[in-house]
């Protein structure tokens, strides 16, 4: 039987992979948005399955505005993206510390 | 317009001080005069305290009363006891001499200076008279902001250090002063006002925080030993305007707030504790004298002395405590509790004259090291019998002011303990050494150098101004009995609280 | 009949007027303004002042008491300023201004090319002002302020001409220790309004005997006796006032001072207000026993050993300068066994010879245009004839030459320690004794080294010597023993007051021995208790001041006097050469008294340097290194220090904000978590 | 099915959207000569939505579209507030945006787009509604972040922010569905409604400290802060003034509605979970307090200094918000007004001494500016008085309302934390006043003020406010406290 | 085969492709690979979600994700042209920090979401009966409609600050900037400099070169 636990475990293994993701990634900016869609899709899933097991509906619409926002908040971040490798030639976030302190 | 007078000495020099700074750098001499204007007519008004004010009962009296913060049950109330009013006079009178002092010296931007010091002036009366506890600390902290900019601009090469040194010490203060007033607010159900702080029972442990709290507010503004430090540095840097108003005035607020918070808000911790206050100014008059001996700058040495002469201040109200709860003799507490008054406002006279005339010195030498001067009277003959005499007055000469306050507090102590007094009366020894030994290397001697040759003797406004001063010192030291009448019935109400216990 | 406020007050304020008019307008008035003025204020005070005493004595006017004005009224404390009028006070009054207007009299001669000389004026007047208004007083507060002003005119005038490093020393020395005295004297007036809640005189002494069994509680299983620690408390301040070892050495400094004020206030005046104040107290003082020996044993030493500093000084003025702390001695050691009118009397009879004595050297130093040495006298009655017979009239009178005024006040102290029974009195007795030969001594040799012998002078006319135009020159005199005009006659306003003093040097004790030392001339001014009046029983045995002179050359005083006398005599008149001798053989001891016991040297290093030193390790350690250094920037340097370390956080990296973003919310959790279990 | 009184509520936030649009379609047809145009058309939209805002308040608290939005007393003073201080924000952009080159147009309406977000977002209702707002609002702010297109700093500062941003809706979204799967509910009151019988407590408070840590990044509260710094150094300093101010009304609302409504007491019982939250933004508030006043001690950038005191200054929010009253919750909230005003004015200080090739953003920039502009030079001292909480100064009255609603929680020690990090504190702000008046201008840095009268003159009114604002702050008092009475 | 079973299997296999495809999106070399196993997790994701009869979400994940947002990253991953051997370093320092902190976060999260309560709850009846999409979009434009506005606004948002931010002025065009221009002051475009005539051809330095400060701004 798949229970409420199987996906809000899932979710949460998601979501502290994303996490990790965020923090251990030296490389390249891409890769923290990408991190950042895992992160969403952890709390997607928890926001379906509780819809889903309590039969409210309020989940599932969350997780469609979620997926909207996530939809834009993806072009700003990729126009941000550019921008930053038009100014620096460069995406790689250990190099991105002009500002600190 | 006489039950408003309180709030018109408050806000005419704030409000005066537009026009001045309006009348902008272009016009320094315009700006002087409405300056002096607004600056005697303060003086003119505060005078009207005088027949305006009941000196019999020693009540607060000219009650002006209008509520600010409804909600937090804050009022805009002021009134006036004897010692205020003493304290305001002294205020406004200095005031005047500080405008004048500064008449032609301050050339730098004189708008802001005559601006500042007037905003100053609205503050420290509204220290004097506020009755309720967040207006009081609103005032006593709005002074810090002109005082800060002036021993900053007008100060001298470390004024910087100084001047962050005097706000940071001054803040740290009275921050923890502000929780404690919050706390009472807590525990009054809601009111600002001192009167009902005053009502309000509390346990020894509550007290004792409070009393911590008003302690380091107004020890360091006394400033009490150990937490002195700022003073001498503030007064070296600030121009002498700065450090006249600083020594004559500021300095008071301390003492001032400890006979109007710590002693009816927390009177059994007060007097639990009077034996640190006790042994604190006890180390002011002798550890600061010692100190003050040996110091090579004259500002820095009078401000020593301004610390060891504020140690009589609040020896005298603290050593209340043993003569009203332990030796059950009120008339002596209100002795030594007017001897602390009395200092207190001849200290204003003394070091406001003291730092006056170093600053007479400083505009001409442009130093202030003592080993830069030496036979003075030789080409300053008016100027040098003004010096003697405030250093007469310093070192506490029968005759002059500055002997009346310590000698009620001696007097007091002795009833008290007689090694109070003993140590305290090490005063006549060590304040006659580092003043007159300061007088000697100044004032005697034959010409040292050519600098002092070339001195020129004080002009009609120094003299003016120094007269003036030395009036105030010789009428008190001749004759304190109309300063002390005026004190004496709110000592003697504040000394019968002293004897009621809270807890 | 009684005495007027008004006729008082006169009193008082004549010569403050004369020195406001002197002080403040001396420019205007010039300088022939400045004399006429304060000398019409003293003048007028000390018609008064006969007058008041003439009412007391003869007139019958009743003892005056009464306060001018409230200082201040609080509870029931209350100090004022007023007059306490009797037949003490108005003697003081009559010997200060008396004395002080000869002084102002002398002073015109005296100071007349002096640029500074409506200054003098106004200080000599200021001082009077002060010293009548410390008599006069009603209560302690009063006193002391007298007490503190004449210090403060002390000060001014020993200071006078401040250029003279030494003389600038010399008062900043007399102020401060003037200034230990008054730390005792104000802790006695403490201890006496503690004890008795009054600052008023007569109040205070009608209620002196509650104060016996009353103690003050030192530790807190030790007490003292109340009067005693009153009573010392206040003798200290008259130790610094009076110059008692171990608060003598400001005194032979202070004759940096010009002459006329070495006369008047070291010798004539204030140096005797400590005498006076005890006298005034004595019914406080008589109250203890313990209080009183302290006094006399004191006084005991004072009066012998300052003196034999006195034989070796070669500055004309320091012999009288030690001569009067000598004779101060005297009059300590009088209180001490109880003889409080014997030492008054001595005060007002050593006044006149005192001052005589002072203003004859400064005849002398004039004549001589400021030259001090006694080594470079010599033979100087010839050029100064009228100064040289008073100078020997006030010598005479100095070493109790009997039927002189000096006889009758010293011999009575003598005989009356010699009497006494209080503890310490043999001491005292030997001290008085030796202190007879001793003055004796001194006197002679400054009359011998001044007045006679070989001139040790030489007289060289220079082109254009600038004479003594100016007082206040550091080196008024070139090479020592070289005068640039020979020795002169001093003009006659300064001749006249020796002669006016020279008179009562006489005469005085002879005329006042009777009533005032066995008599009940102070009436109850002095009080004594009967076991301790060793004056009553000296009085059994007087019968008149004629036979009490005669008697006199058969006592012991006298032939060791004489002993003095033809000691010097021999020494400084026949065989010269012999004092060198003595020196060199004596050398430890002279080497001692020149040194003055190392007193000077002694508190020199432990007080002045030791005070500066101290303070400087306080200041260096406590406020720079301790709360300035560890605490107040010390703090804030750690703020800084941990804000650095913090700043170094923000790294710049995204990863670390993360990072610090995820350990946040881990820690939250695990916080919660841990709660939760 | 919304009905006509729905709109009606919504009616400031539906003008403002269709104004923004109008106006983003004006921007674009207009000629470049014309476009000042844009830029008093966008005050005045502000400005009227100000007055709807107001104009259109009920009496009593409503809600809208079930219960999605709310219109109350809170909302109305933080709203009227992040609309005027937008508009002043818009006054000072000018000649900044003018003379760099920003593009005019996406600026206004981006920020009126992102006002409409701080509108949603302190009226929201729901967790559906403040997600959504909170993210017109971020988004809108990444954007302006990076609009100067041709500087590193700008695109830096962006990126940081919203990748840091992303993190923090992704922990906030996290925690809602906690919450959510606790409750099953996503409404605001229901979810308190439910709070008291869930059997879902851990999962309720396991969510709270998602939520909690999605909050403490918008306010900046320490030891989610680590954008600030970077943010407001790197922004455009006229994007920089609307994030370090209007933003941060903001974030108070979202604090109130999602904490208080949500999550807190009810009135007079112990319902809800302020005890678990009021302790962990106590240590939020410490940390911040500690954080922000240490490292503003060092800084050199007067962009940054202002960035750590904001982080100090959301501590001493978060003071007040512990109390977890009505009466903490105004202290707060008036706290909030406070800083925001004072902060809108040092904000626009940096830009009206500014200008293009001179950013006066080092303190040492300020040398001097008492003897070549000395009303500026006061107006800087009383917002930095004003900022160190030094009475008689308007910030004042905020520190001494967060401290009395400390004590009255029985907090004395965090009150006392208060005030040790007010002297620190008073250190940094004492020094761009000291730069000012003590020391000399340099040669070379020729501070002036701009020549643009309007900004000059709103500064000075802001600046001023703060002065009078200091002497009569009562009105402002009471309708916070009124806001939270009912 | 019972349908739970078979259900569960389902559930872990995707489940655990979803779990490898996250830990390559955060650990391969290669952006371009990484998105392609974010592709992956997306999809694994989806089907998982269709387990939960959340049909329509899953379609749209797999439309809007996969199809859209997906696709714009590899654009861009490709348009950036970035240095793939610079990347690594640090990479494998930090690991470890990197799991513990995950695990440590991993197990406190677990701990607090009460697992053991929620493995009560299984599945039941679909509430959204027949149709899933009938559901939502029932919900969405009734209860919902507020919300539905706003992520209108927000997307319009999305398109305003993309075009805003990668709009780009051509570089190389000389343009004049009238403020600039009006700005600039006498004194900003010449120095004069003093030259004494009688040294001139002796010891005078270089004189500094005359620098126009309208490009010094440039730079």
């Amino acid at each position: 039987m798949i229970t409420l636990s199987h996906y809000i475990v899932l979710g949460a293994i998601l979501f502290c992979i994303a996490v990790a993701g965020l923090f251990i990634n030296r490389k390249n900016v891409i890769v923290l948005l990408m991190a950042i869609e895992l992160m969403l899709l952890a709390v997607n899933t928890n926001f379906v399955a509780f819809s889903r097991f309590f039969g409210d509906v309020g989940g599932q619409v969350f997780v469609f505005f979620i997926l909207t926002v996530a939809a834009a908040e993806s072009a700003i971040g990729l126009a941000i993206l550019v921008l930053l490798f038009r100014n620096r030639s460069t995406i790689n976030v250990a190099e991105i510390d002009s500002m600190k302190g | 317009m006489s039950n408003h007078l309180l709030s018109l000495l408050i806000w005419l020099p704030v409000v005066g001080a537009i026009p001045v700074l309006l009348a902008g750098n272009g016009r320094p001499g315009l700006a002087r005069w409405i300056s002096l204007l607004v600056a005697v007519a303060t003086f003119a008004a505060s005078l009207a305290l005088i027949p305006a004010y009941d000196a019999t009962t020693g009540t607060m009296q000219l009650n002006e009363s209008m509520s600010w913060i409804p909600s937090l049950g804050i009022n805009y109330s002021l009134a006036v006891d004897g010692i205020s009013v003493a304290l305001i006079i002294l205020t406004t009178f200095t005031q005047i001499l500080v405008i004048v002092g500064a008449w032609e010296i301050i050339q730098n931007k004189p708008h802001q200076y005559m601006a500042a010091m007037l905003m100053l002036e609205g503050a420290m009366i509204g220290v004097f008279c506020a009755t309720d506890a967040m207006l009081f600390y609103v005032f006593f902290e709005a002074m810090l902001i002109p005082m800060f900019i002036i021993i900053g601009i007008w100060g001298g090469p470390r004024r910087v250090y100084a001047t962050l040194k005097f706000f940071i010490y001054t803040f740290f203060g009275s921050i923890f002063m502000l929780v404690g007033l919050l706390y009472l607010w807590h525990k009054t159900g809601g009111s600002f006002a001192i009167s009902d702080m005053a009502a309000v029972h509390l346990t020894l442990t509550e007290q004792s925080w409070l009393f911590f709290a008003f302690l380091l507010g107004f020890a360091i503004k006394v400033p009490m030993v150990p937490v002195h430090t700022w003073l001498p540095d503030a007064h070296v840097e600030a121009p002498t305007g700065g450090s006249v108003v600083l020594a004559a005035v500021m300095l008071k607020i301390g003492g001032y707030g400890f006979i109007r918070f710590s002693l009816p808000i927390a009177p059994d911790a007060s007097q639990h504790y009077e034996w640190l206050i006790i042994v604190l100014s006890l180390i002011a008059v002798c550890y600061i004298g010692y100190i003050a001996l040996v110091q090579q700058d004259m500002k820095k040495l009078v401000a020593y002395s301004s610390i060891a002469h504020m140690g009589f201040v609040t020896l005298g109200i603290f050593i209340a405590f043993i003569l009203v709860r332990e030796t059950n003799n009120p008339d002596a507490a209100r002795l030594g509790m007017q001897g602390a008054m009395v200092q207190m406002i001849s200290h204003g006279f003394i070091s406001g004259a003291m730092f006056s005339c170093i600053g007479v010195l400083y505009d001409r030498m442009h130093t202030r090291q003592i080993k830069d001067y030496g036979g003075v009277i030789n080409v300053m003959p008016i100027f040098a019998p003004f010096y003697v005499l405030f250093a007469m007055a310093n070192s506490g000469l029968p005759g002059t002011s500055g002997f009346v306050g310590e000698f009620m507090v001696i007097l007091a102590a002795f009833s008290a303990n007689p090694w109070i007094a003993l140590f305290a009366a090490f005063t006549l020894i060590i304040g006659a050494a580092y003043t007159l030994w300061m007088v000697k290397r100044v004032l005697w001697g034959n010409v040292t150098n050519k600098h002092v040759a070339e001195l020129k003797d004080v002009n009609g406004r120094e003299i003016f101004m120094l007269s003036a001063f030395a009036a105030g010192v010789l009428l008190f030291g001749i004759w304190p009995e109309p300063l002390v009448h005026l004190m004496d019935a709110s000592v003697a109400r504040i000394v019968e609280q002293l004897a009621i216990t809270k807890v | 009949m009684s005495l007027s406020l008004s006729i008082l007050l006169t009193i008082a304020l004549a010569p403050l007027v004369g020195a406001i008019l002197a002080g403040l307008f001396g420019k205007l008035i010039g300088r022939a303004g400045a004399h006429t003025a304060t000398i019409l204020g003293v003048a007028i005070a000390c018609g008064l002042s006969f007058y008041v005493l003439y009412q007391l004595v003869w007139g019958g006017a009743q003892n005056f008491n009464q306060d001018v004005y409230t200082w201040f009224e609080i509870g029931r404390f209350h100090a004022s300023v007023g007059f306490m009028i009797d037949r003490l006070t108005a003697m003081m009054m009559v010997v200060v201004t008396f004395v002080s207007l000869l002084v102002h009299l002398y002073t015109i001669g005296y100071m007349a090319e002096d640029p500074s000389y409506q200054r003098f004026f106004s200080y000599i007047s200021l001082f009077t002002f002060s010293m009548l208004m410390l008599v006069m007083s009603n209560n302690f507060m009063q006193l002391f302020f007298g007490w503190e002003a004449v210090g403060l005119v002390s000060y001014l005038l020993i200071g006078f001409w401040y250029k003279r490093p030494t003389a600038i020393f010399a008062n900043l020395k007399a102020f401060l220790v003037n200034r230990v005295g008054d730390f005792g004297f104000l802790l006695g007036i403490s201890a006496i309004l503690y004890f008795m809640g009054t600052l008023d005189y007569q109040t205070a002494f009608d209620h002196a005997p509650e104060l016996v069994g009353k103690t003050l509680q030192i530790t807190q299983n030790h007490a003292w006796d109340a009067a005693t620690v009153i009573g010392i408390l206040l003798f200290i301040g008259a130790m610094g006032k009076s110059a008692q070892v171990p608060l003598h050495v400001w005194l032979p400094d202070s004759m940096e001072g010009p002459t006329p004020i070495s006369a008047l206030i070291h010798a004539a005046t204030m140096v005797t207000a400590g005498i006076f104040m005890v006298a005034r107290m004595s019914p406080i003082f008589e109250l203890t026993d313990a209080a009183l020996s302290f006094i006399l044993v004191i006084g005991a030493t004072t009066a012998l050993f300052t003196g034999l500093i006195g034989i070796v000084q070669n500055d004309i003025k320091r012999v009288i300068a030690y001569s009067t702390l000598s004779q101060l001695g005297y009059m300590t050691v009088a209180l001490g066994v109880s003889a409080y009118s014997g030492a008054v009397f001595h005060l007002m009879t050593h006044a006149f010879f005192k001052a005589l004595l002072f203003l004859g050297a400064g005849s002398v130093i004039m004549g001589m245009h400021h030259e001090q040495d006694m080594r470079y006298m010599g033979g100087l009655r010839k050029y100064m004839p009228v100064t040289w017979i008073t100078m020997w009239i006030g010598s005479l009178a100095l070493a109790g030459t009997p039927f002189f005024a000096g006889f009758y006040s010293k011999d009575a102290i003598i005989e009356a320690v010699g009497e006494s029974h209080r503890w310490g009195a043999g001491y005292a007795y030997f001290c008085v004794l030796g202190g007879v030969f001793v003055t004796s001594l001194y006197s002679f040799r400054l009359l011998y080294m001044t007045f006679h012998g070989k001139e040790r002078f030489t007289i060289e006319h220079k082109a254009h010597g600038h004479g003594h135009d100016a007082h206040d020159d550091d080196d008024h005199h070139g090479t020592p023993g070289v005068l640039e005009h020979a020795p002169h006659e001093s003009p006659w306003v300064v001749t006249v007051p020796l002669i006016l003093l020279a008179i009562p040097s006489i005469v005085i004790g002879g005329l006042t021995v009777g009533p005032m030392l066995f008599g009940d001339w102070f009436g109850k001014a002095i009080h004594v208790n009967e076991a301790n009046d060793v004056l009553a029983e000296l009085g059994h045995e007087f019968h008149g001041a004629l036979a009490a002179g005669l008697h006199g050359f058969a006592q012991p005083p006298f032939w060791i006097a004489f002993a003095g006398f033809a000691v010097a005599t021999y020494i400084y008149l026949f065989n010269v050469a012999l004092a060198g001798k003595i020196k060199n053989a004596l050398k430890p001891v002279y080497e001692l008294l020149d040194h003055k016991y190392w007193i000077d040297e002694l508190y020199f290093a432990v007080f002045a340097k030791g005070g500066v030193k101290l303070g400087e390790g306080l200041s260096k350690v406590g406020d720079t290194a301790i709360i300035d250094g560890a605490i107040v920037n010390g703090s804030a340097n750690l703020v800084q220090r941990i804000a650095g370390g913090v700043r170094r956080l923000q790294s710049g990296f995204l990863f670390h904000y993360v990072f610090a973003m995820i350990l946040g919310l881990i820690l939250l959790l695990g916080g919660y978590w841990l709660i939760g279990q | 099915m919304p009905s006509i009184n729905d709109i009606l509520i919504l009616l400031p936030e539906i003008y403002l959207v269709v104004a923004a649009c109008v106006l983003l379609l004006l921007d674009a047809w207009l000629k470049p000569g014309q476009k000042g145009a844009v830029h008093w058309l966008s005050i005045l939209v502000l400005l009227v939505g100000a007055y709807l805002v107001v104009s259109g308040q009920p009496a009593s608290s409503v809600t809208a579209f079930g219960g999605m939005f709310v219109r109350d007393g809170v909302a109305e003073v933080l709203k009227l507030f992040s609309l005027v201080i937008t508009a002043m924000i818009f006054v000072y952009a000018r000649p900044y945006l003018k003379e760099r080159a920003i593009p005019f147009g996406e600026f206004y309406t981006l920020t009126i787009f992102a006002t409409v977000g701080i509108m949603f977002l302190v009226s929201a209702g729901s967790l559906v509604t403040s997600y959504l707002g909170l993210e017109l609002l971020t988004l809108s702010s990444y954007a302006l972040v990076a609009l100067n297109r041709d500087s590193s700093l700008s695109s830096e500062a962006a990126i940081k922010y919203f990748v840091l941003g992303a993190l923090a809706s992704g922990m906030l979204l996290y925690g809602m569905s906690m919450v959510y799967g606790a409750t099953h509910s996503l409404d605001l009151h229901t979810i308190h409604a439910a709070i008291v019988g869930t059997e879902w407590k851990t999962l309720l408070l396991f969510g709270l400290v998602f939520m909690i840590t999605g909050i403490g990044f918008k306010l900046g509260a320490a030891p989610f802060h680590m954008w600030i710094p970077d943010v407001y150094q790197g922004s455009p300093t006229a994007v920089t003034v609307f994030i370090g101010s209007a933003q941060k009304l903001a974030a108070f609302g979202m604090a109130y509605r999602l904490l208080s409504t949500g999550m807190g007491d009810a009135a007079g019982g112990a319902t809800g979970l302020a005890p678990q939250w009021q302790l962990m933004l106590a240590v939020l508030a410490v940390l911040s307090l500690a954080i922000g006043n240490l490292v503003a001690l060092v800084q050199t950038n007067l962009k940054r200094l202002l960035a750590y005191s904001t982080i100090s200054h959301m501590g001493y929010l978060l003071v007040g918000f512990v109390n977890a009253g009505p009466e903490g919750y105004s202290a707060s909230m008036f706290y909030a007004v406070s800083y925001a005003l004072t902060s809108a004015a040092a904000f626009g200080m940096i830009i009206v001494l500014s200008r293009s090739g001179f950013e006066c953003e080092e303190i040492d920039d300020l040398k001097g500016l008492n003897q070549r502009s000395p009303w500026f030079a006061f107006l800087m001292l009383l917002i930095m008085f004003s900022l160190a909480g030094v009475p008689p100064l308007f910030g004042f009255y905020g520190k001494l309302l967060v401290l009395k609603a400390a004590v009255d929680a029985g907090m004395l020690w965090l009150a006392l934390v208060g005030a040790v990090a007010a002297i620190i504190g008073l250190y940094y702000y004492l020094r761009v006043v000291k730069v000012m008046y003590f020391d000399a201008p340099t040669e070379g840095t020729d501070v002036r003020a701009t020549a643009d009268a309007p900004a000059r003159w709103v500064l000075s009114l802001n600046a001023l406010a703060l002065l009078v604002l200091g002497f009569a702050w009562s009105p402002l008092l009471t309708w916070c406290e009124r806001a939270f009475a009912g | 085969m019972n349908t739970d079973l078979l259900q569960l299997i389902c559930f872990y296999l995707f489940a655990a492709v979803a779990v490898i495809g996250a830990l390559m999106v955060i650990t391969v070399k290669n952006s371009v690979h990484a998105v392609l196993s974010l592709v992956l997790t997306f999809f694994s994701m989806a089907c998982v979600w269709l387990l939960a009869e959340a049909e329509f979400l899953a379609v749209a994940l797999v439309v809007v994700y996969v199809g859209a947002v997906m696709v714009l990253f590899l654009f861009v991953v490709m348009m950036l042209d970035i240095k793939q051997e610079v990347v690594r370093e640090g990479f494998i320092r930090y690991l470890p920090v990197g799991i513990v902190v995950a695990v440590v976060m991993l197990v406190e999260m677990l701990a607090m979401i009460g697992v053991k309560a929620m493995h009560a709850h299984t599945l039941g009846p679909n509430p959204a009966g027949n149709s899933n999409v009938a559901w939502l979009g029932q919900a969405l434009y009734t209860d919902f409609l507020l919300p539905f506005e706003i992520a209108a606004l927000i997307l319009t948002v999305g398109i305003v600050a993309a075009v805003a931010l990668t709009l780009r002025q051509r570089v190389g065009v000389r343009h004049q900037t009238a403020s600039q221009q009006v700005e600039v002051q006498a004194t900003d475009r010449v120095r004069v400099i003093k030259v004494a005539t009688e040294q001139m051809a002796s010891v005078s330095p270089a004189p500094a070169p005359v620098v126009d400060p309208t490009q010094e701004n440039a730079k």
